[in-house]
């Protein structure tokens, strides 16, 4: 015992300082990740920055002011390209967000073909994008898809899905739901068996019938899961433009333009100055949305 | 001592078909040297890979790239290799060679594969069968038009599936405003001359709604894609489809029994006495300046430059879609009757001017979207070619360009 | 009654699911059936005649074997960037969630920024030019690491709230210094959320083209996503090759999934704590 | 019409036996307790009963109905677990609400009924709190609350005070006699306390590894035992137990010999036993006392002192241990010898297997 | 080198203060009980000794050195959560020898060391299972196996055995005795029983709202209570407490006088108080008895036969209630009219604040 005593001793020494709670969580946790990220992430996209205010053609760059913003704010389709991004983001979210617990709830309980179903549901988040998008181009066809030539059984005239500039933004953003709704499914999927099982007893025997169940019990606590899916969805929804880009490219003419696709012609357009000065509008337009939404978000933290 | 060069090559088939069959032949003739090549993404996503391998000193040791406005826009003179001196370069047509001139007068870039025209493919049966002949100004055509689709077929074949092939009434009708405005080009560059306010630059724009208005199109145009477009053509759906060549030789890969009803003709313009084809130059093959193995890298572009290299290859896998570049290399006999249609522009005198990107660094990234619009009746002519011009301005001045 | 309904919500489910997930993926298989000729014109259709064999033999010998090569490069980038991700991200989460520490609002701000702005290409190519990282596995890796950082964090740190923090005081109490809170309480206790991570990181890192597509140049280097643009070009697309392709990089990351899968399963904390 | 009937009951986890048919009847408005050794069952069968545990195997009625696959919000059940499982994301309020809350009860009478249970469980300050800012005494008083707050058929407790301080207890268990009383409900209680089990049962139900030992009033159970291990069960401290055989056996009484003792005549079924046989005599602590001359005799091991009572611990000449409690302070050294004496009619007499064997009446 | 010294301790949550100022000391070796009411502050105590809970204000030593602000893994502790806290993937075996394997300590070792807990714990057959796998009271058994495997300087218990039956209590109790006396380590060690603060404590601390009461021996608290909280608090039922007012005091007597009794002469502290003083008066149930004649007249309202003793609940004229534990068996009826007597040393005369004041001896 007495050897402990003088181990113990020597720590005492040497961890005085320290305040108790927070060491053990130390700080140097971070420290790898942190490193790695701001070293190839922060640091290059910070400096970049500089170039929103230059005319960059990737060779040489000549400073302009705020030239480039000034442009940006003048794109001829920038007010049709944000409202397309709020409505395509808040509709890509929310329906992933619905459809990804619905499909979690199922395909937690023990349905039969369980494996199957998971699979089904996840596989498409494997397939690339241009897979996608050729996929659904065909089976959107006007003529000879195979959505409307269903609808054609019952009579009904199927719209031109991505040809007809009202219905195309919505188009894509279902198949964009098609493709990633897997995604949020796996994490709601995480969630719900991170709920102790005992909750659902409790609440079975107050009496809660399954709809109950899963509005009291099963929703507050998936709580993580659903701000993670929220949040990563919706900073998706507003950024993504390569499923856009695969099936409309923006079109037809500019219908479904979103900032995002905008941006991302201006790059392919080789206004590299210009495009980083939208990126930098784009992000403060996400931050302006996402921050508060998080801070509500997280207001109530897990099961604390 | 084995040296290895890499190649940056194109992704498109026939184009990687010729690549591996000269590398084949250059290869035997040089056991000293080993070519890889990597293939990349096509359209825009290739030029900014170039431009950023290049601005980083990244790139393979030989690439090839197109030649006319997006070559000026590599800063060629530092980041390539001056070829100017090159024996071979006598071999080179001079049309060819202007379109890879940098700014300080030096060449840099032999050419990879061959001419292209642009003007309308069509249905050489539903020609016969009609009685029709080749028009020569836009009434004939739009009177062609009615009798075709009197027939029941779809007289204009439009593919916005592919943005892309939306925009060949423009491009394609250059000839036309060059013909009529000799100095468009350096006016448009200069910012004094525009689309909405050039009448024969407007054509174009008006053409593409014409056909849309007189409802000439195929049902399905806001969907089809190209394939589907060259399909329609080759199986006779529809008569005429503006389009670049080289598609022939996808006709020729997918249909090869139907390649023989496929023909070409010029866009028409207002007048009969000045009708021609606008000619996209191919893309060409550079060293990057960068590169440690420059003897190997010079001896492959002085292949590619020669008729062993640059021509017989491209007989040899059997993909003719255009004339050739290099002295000395004669398109064979049995040519598609579109790339011989295609070659008689260019036997006759005068009868090709160049795709207006060869001429000028300006152009505006959403000629595509508009051209959609245009041909789908969601803008006019005028609007469109309005909007046009406020989009060439936006990349003019991102240019930096004097007079924007 | 009550054994049954699993069944009939199994059956209406399968249904369901045939008509919105299966159908396209039908679409998918039959394209990598078909000849060049009939895959050209992109419709529903029944293959006629069986193609998928020289189809595979054509992806996969095309451009040197290249598919060969483009598999083994995406699975070391997979399978190390994944490792790190996890481990790292978890850490971060952990210190996040548990920790009330003034500077977590700005950490927590930098992280989700990664989620909102797009890398910039040509500083960073400048950035692992300097550090001679550009064009290696390693410099790949890394960049992998610091990009998909953020997605893993945010899914970590929300989980990690979710377990006891009297299982955090019993270890320390049993004489765990921190990484073996973390390593041999905490981690394995996240498991389905790890999964999850583990899961969608690959198929994101598996399938990801842009950024091999800067960073990582060569023909050497080329990795899955690359040899789609064997087949797929602006004016000549090989469909019935581009679909065989698309079908054949989808098996390693289906593959995962099918293992992972299982191991999602419900009950983790159970029996920890009372109350 | 609540009352509850058990047929041969059957609960397997795998390969795991754990409740091996039991057969119980309940009658409406009867407290029944459980009480049995750590891991025995008991709460494994509440749960059953609660439908929360699949049934293996047997029949399960409450009041006519067989309710095997009955969904447990159709049963008219409250419990109270052994584990809480407490609602983290609301407060101790809504907690106790929730049942009301999903049967729509109007706001009103919800809140009465929540503060009425606070009041009785003395938590009034705590409705606003989290279950993650309450003591564990606190948070079982929450599950309690819970159960109470609804007016079902049958109760069914889990250990619901066992994180109580005595003084609570005693509150606590008068509550819930008064709720019983109130109400009619029926009521299972499990508990591991015997003066819980003693007090408020009107039917003991004792529970070794998934099998019923033995049913009947708390007074029963005390007094007239069915086997040993009920006899080691019931009763703290534990029966004490020493062997013996048969030296005679004569009309009511029977002679018993051992290393412990000599020839002590106890009274029992005597036809049960013939000489010779092995047997097992049993003696509460309580029922013995120090006297000059008697049956036993030993070595003081241990003292504890508890104010009004003594426990003394003593080793007996076989080297078996023996613990009496005394009433009142008794100052007793270790190693002092004593001797005790006991009435023959508290003694029980069990035979080889364990059975008790009383007197006929 | 190993004792514990607290100093003024404080602890809140926000704006509710916990622990209000807490001054003990505890000797190397000591066996200390920690006994309160549900909620007044046990566990957080424990919790701050054991370097969970920041520590809000005060001082804490443990062997001669501050511990404020020292890690949990370097003060030499080892604990059993109120809530077990069992490391839910790992077995039993690997939960009880996780924090031997921390240590690194040999394989042999650790396996014997495990096992020996096991066997003592009596759960060598669950040693393969999760702790979803068992039952509550084993669940319990696992976390006090995961604090004796190691061998720590302070033993911190927080309600160990409150899930288990009476018998294995006794035994638990036993065990953890003679690990205490094997070890000699300290041990700090809160339960609600009486019993088991009664038998183990060197020391028994009554704590109530974050305050100490009184700090003694079993013994003293019981016979002496430093004030009313203390005498209501310890001994089990209650000790009953009845309101008067002083009519005479006389040396080392005093003379009360109330609502439910005459003139009862108690020796007290007389310096203390004066005539016409309101004062409480304590007596302990298992004090009093039948009597013919008698201080104490009410009529019976309840009775509980528990076999070896019944408790009586009589109501007093002022409506007050009042309990009586009567040895053996008695049969009472409610709505009989009884006596009891008690001898005038077994009272205790509290003053107007609560404060007990004792006869100076
Ligand atoms: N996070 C918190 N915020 C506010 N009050 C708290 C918090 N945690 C505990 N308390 C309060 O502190 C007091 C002391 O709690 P503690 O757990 O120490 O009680 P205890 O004596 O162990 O009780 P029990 O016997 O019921 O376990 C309780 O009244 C409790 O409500
Ligand atoms: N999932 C399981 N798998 C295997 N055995 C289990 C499982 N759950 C419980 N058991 C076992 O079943 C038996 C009965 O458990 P139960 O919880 O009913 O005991 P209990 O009588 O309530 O005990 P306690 O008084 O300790 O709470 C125990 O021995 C336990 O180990
Ligand atoms: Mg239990
Ligand atoms: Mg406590």
């Amino acid at each position: 015992m007495s050897v402990t005593t003088a181990d113990s001793a020597g720590a005492l020494q040497t961890t005085v300082r320290k305040k108790p709670i927070q060491a053990r969580y130390p700080g140097w946790f971070i420290l790898p990740a942190a490193v790695i990220y701001s070293v190839l992430f922060l640091a290059p996209t910070v400096s970049s920055l500089y170039f929103s205010l230059t005319r960059w053609t990737l060779f040489d760059s000549v400073f302009i002011g705020f030239e480039n913003f000034a442009q940006f704010f003048r794109e001829p389709f920038l007010v049709q390209g944000l409202i397309n991004t709020v409505i395509y983001a808040v509709v890509t979210s929310g329906m992933k967000v619905v459809i990804g617990m619905a499909f979690a709830v199922l395909l937690t309980s023990n349905i039969v073909a369980r494996g199957y179903l998971r699979s089904v549901v996840f596989f498409p988040v494997l397939v690339s994008t241009v897979g996608v998008g050729i996929t659904f181009t065909v089976l959107m066809h006007p003529t000879q898809g195979m959505i409307n030539e269903t609808l054609a059984l019952f009579g009904i005239k199927g719209p031109g899905w991505l040809t007809n500039p009202s219905l195309a933004l919505y188009s894509v953003a279902l198949v964009d739901v098609w493709k990633g709704v897997g995604l949020a499914t796996v994490i709601y999927i995480a969630g719900l068996v991170a709920i102790p099982r005992d909750y659902y007893e409790a609440a079975r025997i107050d009496g809660a019938t399954p709809w109950q169940n899963f509005w009291y019990v099963t929703l507050p606590l998936s709580r993580p899961a659903t701000a993670t899916v929220i949040i990563l969805s919706f900073i998706g929804g507003l950024r993504t433009f390569d499923l856009i880009w695969a099936m409309t490219k923006g079109g037809p003419g500019f219908a479904s333009d979103t900032v995002a696709s905008v941006i991302y012609k201006q790059y392919q357009a080789g206004f590299y100055g210009l495009s980083t000065a939208g990126n930098v509008v784009l992000f403060v337009l996400i931050a302006v949305l996402v921050i508060p939404l998080t801070m509500i978000l997280n207001r109530r933290r897990g099961h604390e | 001592q084995q040296t290895t060069l890499s190649l940056f090559s194109p992704n498109d088939q026939a184009a990687v078909a010729y690549t591996e069959a000269m590398i084949e032949a250059f290869e035997a003739a040089n056991p000293d040297i080993n070519v890889e090549i990597e293939v990349g993404p096509g359209g825009t996503e290739r030029d900014n890979m170039v431009k950023s391998r290049l601005a980083t000193g990244t790139m393979n040791d030989v690439f090839v790239y197109n030649a006319g406005s997006l070559f000026q826009a590599i800063n060629p003179v530092q980041t390539t290799v001056d070829l100017t001196n090159e024996p071979y370069m006598a071999d080179i047509l001079n049309s060819f060679k202007q379109t890879v001139t940098a700014n300080d007068g030096t060449l840099r870039g032999v050419p990879y594969g061959q001419a292209m025209g642009g003007g309308v493919l069509y249905n050489k049966k539903i020609y016969e069968e009609l009685g029709l002949s080749v028009p020569m100004t836009w009434d004939e055509f739009m009177a062609n038009s009615a009798k075709i689709q009197e027939a029941g077929y779809a007289p204009v074949i439009q593919t916005f599936g592919d943005t892309w092939t939306s925009q060949l009434f423009i491009l394609a009708d250059y000839f036309n405003v060059q013909a009529k405005n000799p100095q468009f080009a350096e006016m448009y560059t200069r910012g004094e001359a525009k689309y909405a306010n050039t009448p024969a630059a407007m054509a174009g724009f008006q053409k593409q709604a014409d056909v849309f208005n007189a409802g000439y199109l195929n049902e399905d145009f806001g969907a089809a894609t190209l394939n589907d477009g060259l399909r329609m053509l080759a199986d006779g759906e529809g008569a005429h489809y503006p389009m670049l060549t080289f598609a022939v030789g996808t006709i020729a890969q997918d249909y090869p029994e139907l390649v023989g009803d496929v023909g070409f003709f010029a866009l028409p313009g207002d007048d009969a006495s000045l009708n021609g084809t606008t000619v996209w130059m191919p893309t060409a093959l550079y060293i990057s300046a960068n590169t440690p193995n420059m003897e190997a890298a010079k001896k492959l572009v002085e292949f590619v430059a020669s008729k062993e290299g640059g021509c017989d290859p491209w007989v040899e896998i059997n993909a003719i879609t255009g004339p050739f570049l290099i002295q000395g290399c004669e398109l064979p006999a049995d040519v598609n009757p579109a790339v011989a249609d295609l070659q008689t522009y260019f036997t006759a005198n005068g009868r090709t001017a160049p795709a207006l990107e060869f001429l000028s660094p300006v152009k505006g990234p959403s000629l595509e979207n508009i051209t959609v619009e245009v041909g789908s009746g969601i803008r006019t002519p005028e609007d469109a070619a309005a909007l046009y011009d406020e989009d060439v301005k936006k990349q003019a001045q991102q240019l930096g360009l004097p007079g924007w | 009654m009550k054994k049954q309904l699993p069944l009939i919500s199994g059956i209406a489910a399968i249904t369901v699911s045939f008509f919105v997930f299966v159908i396209p993926f039908l679409f998918i298989i039959f394209m990598a059936f078909k000849d060049r000729r009939q895959a050209a014109s992109r419709d529903f259709s029944w293959p006629e005649g069986f193609h998928l064999w020289e189809n595979l033999v054509e992806v996969v010998t095309t451009r040197n074997w290249m598919m060969i090569t483009a598999f083994v490069n995406s699975s070391i980038l997979t399978v190390v960037s994944v490792t790190l991700l996890v481990v790292l991200a978890a850490m971060v989460g952990f210190v996040l969630a548990r920790r009330d520490a003034k500077w977590n609002g700005p950490i927590e701000f930098l992280i989700l920024a990664g989620l909102m702005i797009p890398p910039a290409v040509v500083p960073t190519i400048w950035l692992l030019q300097g550090l001679k990282l550009f064009g290696t596995l390693h410099g790949m890796i890394l960049i992998e690491v610091a990009y998909n950082l953020p997605f893993s964090i945010i899914l970590y740190r929300a989980f990690i709230a979710t377990i006891p923090r009297e299982l955090d005081e019993a270890a320390i109490i049993d004489g765990a210094r921190p990484l073996d809170v973390f390593f041999r309480v905490i981690l394995p206790l996240l498991w389905p959320v790890t999964v999850t991570n583990i899961v969608v990181q690959s198929v994101g890192i598996f399938n990801d083209f842009t950024n091999p597509l800067y960073y990582l140049p060569g023909a050497n280097n080329a990795t899955v996503q690359l040899t789609l643009y064997n087949f797929q070009s602006q004016f000549n697309t090989a469909y019935n090759l581009l679909f065989t392709n698309i079908l054949l990089i989808t098996i390693p990351p289906l593959l995962v999934f099918l293992f992972f899968n299982r191991q999602i399963v419900a009950g983790m904390t159970a029996g920890a704590v009372k109350g | 019409m609540a009352g509850l009937e058990l047929n041969r009951l059957r609960k397997s986890y795998g390969a795991v036996e754990v409740i091996k048919g039991v057969d119980l009847s309940i009658m409406d408005g009867e407290f029944v307790v459980f009480v049995g050794p750590s891991g025995c069952g008991k709460s494994t069968l509440l749960r059953m009963i609660a439908g929360l545990e699949e049934i293996t195997g047997g029949e399960l009625k409450i009041g006519s109905l067989v309710v095997n696959e009955v969904e447990p919000r159709d049963r008219g059940i409250a419990m109270v677990f052994q584990s809480y499982a407490l609602y983290p994301h609301m407060t101790v309020y809504d907690n106790v609400g929730f049942g009301l809350k999903l049967a729509r009860a109007p706001k009103e009478e919800r809140d009465r009924k929540i503060r009425d249970a606070a009041r009785i469980l003395q938590m009034e300050h705590l409705l606003d709190r989290k279950p993650s800012q309450l003591s564990g005494g606190q948070r079982q008083r929450v599950a309690i609350g819970r159960a109470i707050v609804r007016q079902p058929e049958v109760f069914l407790f889990d250990e619901p005070l066992s994180n109580l301080d005595a003084a609570l207890r005693v509150d606590m268990r008068m509550e819930l006699a008064k709720l019983h009383q109130d109400l009619g409900a029926t009521m299972i209680y499990v508990t591991h306390d015997q003066v819980e089990a003693m007090t408020l049962a009107d039917k003991i139900v004792v529970l070794n590894a998934g099998i019923v030992q033995q049913v009947g009033s708390p007074i029963e159970l005390y007094q007239r035992p069915a086997n040993l291990f009920v006899a080691g069960f019931i009763g703290s401290p534990k029966m004490n137990l020493l062997s013996g055989s048969v030296t005679a056996v004569d009309g009511d009484a029977v002679t018993i010999s051992g290393k412990d003792m000599a020839n002590v005549q106890l009274s029992a079924d005597a036809e049960a036993f013939k000489v010779g046989d092995m047997v097992t005599l049993g003696i509460r602590p309580q029922r013995l006392h120090l006297s000059g001359s008697g049956a036993l005799v030993g070595q003081v091991v241990l003292v504890e002192r508890l104010g009004n009572e003594t426990n003394v611990s003593v080793s007996l000449p076989s080297g078996a241990n023996f613990l009496a409690v005394l009433d009142g302070d008794h100052v007793l050294q270790p190693g002092q010898v004593v001797t005790f004496d006991f009435a023959t009619s508290d003694a029980v007499v069990f035979d080889v297997d364990g059975i008790a064997r009383y007197a006929q009446a």
